[in-house]
């Protein structure tokens, strides 16, 4: 089926993602999910809010899982980032794709995340158990490669 | 010309809006439009080369801005 | 929860092993499914039959999933191998793991699939389109290295 | 003492059984008997070093054989 990147406010259904990659042509089926976690870098999380450039996220998204499945020769790759509140253990993001062999499936899943966080604008801001909130910035980005 | 400069998260945060209207001259580059918004109480807490995006792409610095360009700061990204 | 694995007759369902392994420590969870293709090394395949020495095979996965539960540092994972006559497209092996990072996520997952094809004494037949059938003999695998 | 050895997948199509009962001196090895399979009809389709198992795990030519063990032989496995 055609790749599919969506980006939204609704809970995520991995099993609708697993039925849109299926095919009789792969022999290896992979889902990656993003959870938000209890504890992040030592600090006791409630949850978490997504917040994005709705319109870049999604063609970035586009461009990632169009990109990914032309270099791995797959058109089973369905990718879906979650917007606004997140409590604990709710998935912010699910990757799945198919593909003839588990050693493509693998390394395709990986470089969707992997782009995904370097290059869709998404932003996320952890709610403490104390009350406060805060952006989180991941450390150390080299903001120069994303210019062209 | 005057171009709306989209805002979000901690930059939005910062300079206490979700957009700026920055004035500025034809012919102007991503580079000066940031210089424009460093003037901006509030813009010390940016980094001194924000990413910036035209039309929903990534931009240089020297690209030129045109009038009705979509353009936005992204802070660090930190989706996943 | 306990780690899991399990070798049975009855189709696979992969929503339970993404259950079993949820946990608000997870940041990451990864779901690989194995499943059967309609061409292999370019025959046309109608199914597979899966035979097993099941008590050893049972034995071999819960060795495999305690190992990698413990390299890797977690207790979410599970594992479920089918066993008897499968179609085209049915889910032959199911892993599904959590981890607080991704990076780990990714590496035991991989790591239980290459284990589970190099110890688990599991075997499948391939069906062909012409009605013959075939066990599968995965070339070069050299048998002395099973040995203690 | 009488040894019964598990056969699976293509070993237990080459011998044409299931299970085979061979017959060995006490102190008979894994090696032992392998050779003795190997005189089997249809054991010729076996790899010279076929592995073994004792008692649910993979065993070692060396291994000394025990009244009572679950011994099998392994084919190249092929799961997932």
């Amino acid at each position: 089926m055609t790749p599919l990147a969506t980006v939204a406010r609704t809970p995520i259904d991995p099993l609708a993602l697993l039925r849109r990659v299926a095919s009789p042509a792969n022999g290896a089926v992979l889902l990656f999910l993003g959870a938000v976690r209890q504890v992040n870098e030592g600090r006791a999380v409630t949850g978490i809010d997504y917040a994005a450039y709705e319109q870049m996220a999604a063609s970035e998204l586009e461009a990632i899982v169009a990109e990914g499945a032309s270099r791995f020769g797959t058109a089973d790759v369905a990718v879906e980032h979650r917007l606004g509140e997140l409590a604990v253990e709710e998935i912010s993001v699910a990757i799945a794709v198919g593909h003839p062999h588990r050693d493509a499936a693998y390394a395709l899943s990986r470089w969707i995340i992997e782009e995904l966080k370097r290059r869709v604008p998404i932003w996320k801001r952890e709610h403490y158990t104390d009350g406060t909130r805060e952006w989180v910035d991941p450390a150390g980005r080299p903001s120069a490669e994303l210019v062209p | 010309m005057t171009v709306t400069v989209l805002l979000f998260a901690s930059y939005a945060d910062a300079l206490g809006a979700a957009s700026l209207d920055v004035e500025l001259p034809r012919d102007s580059t991503v580079r000066d439009l940031v210089s424009a918004i460093r003037a901006r109480p509030g813009a010390d807490r940016l980094p001194a080369t924000p990413l910036v995006a035209v039309n929903l792409q990534y931009a240089a610095s020297d690209r030129i801005v045109l009038d009705g360009d979509e353009v936005a700061l992204i802070p660090p990204v930190a989706g996943g």
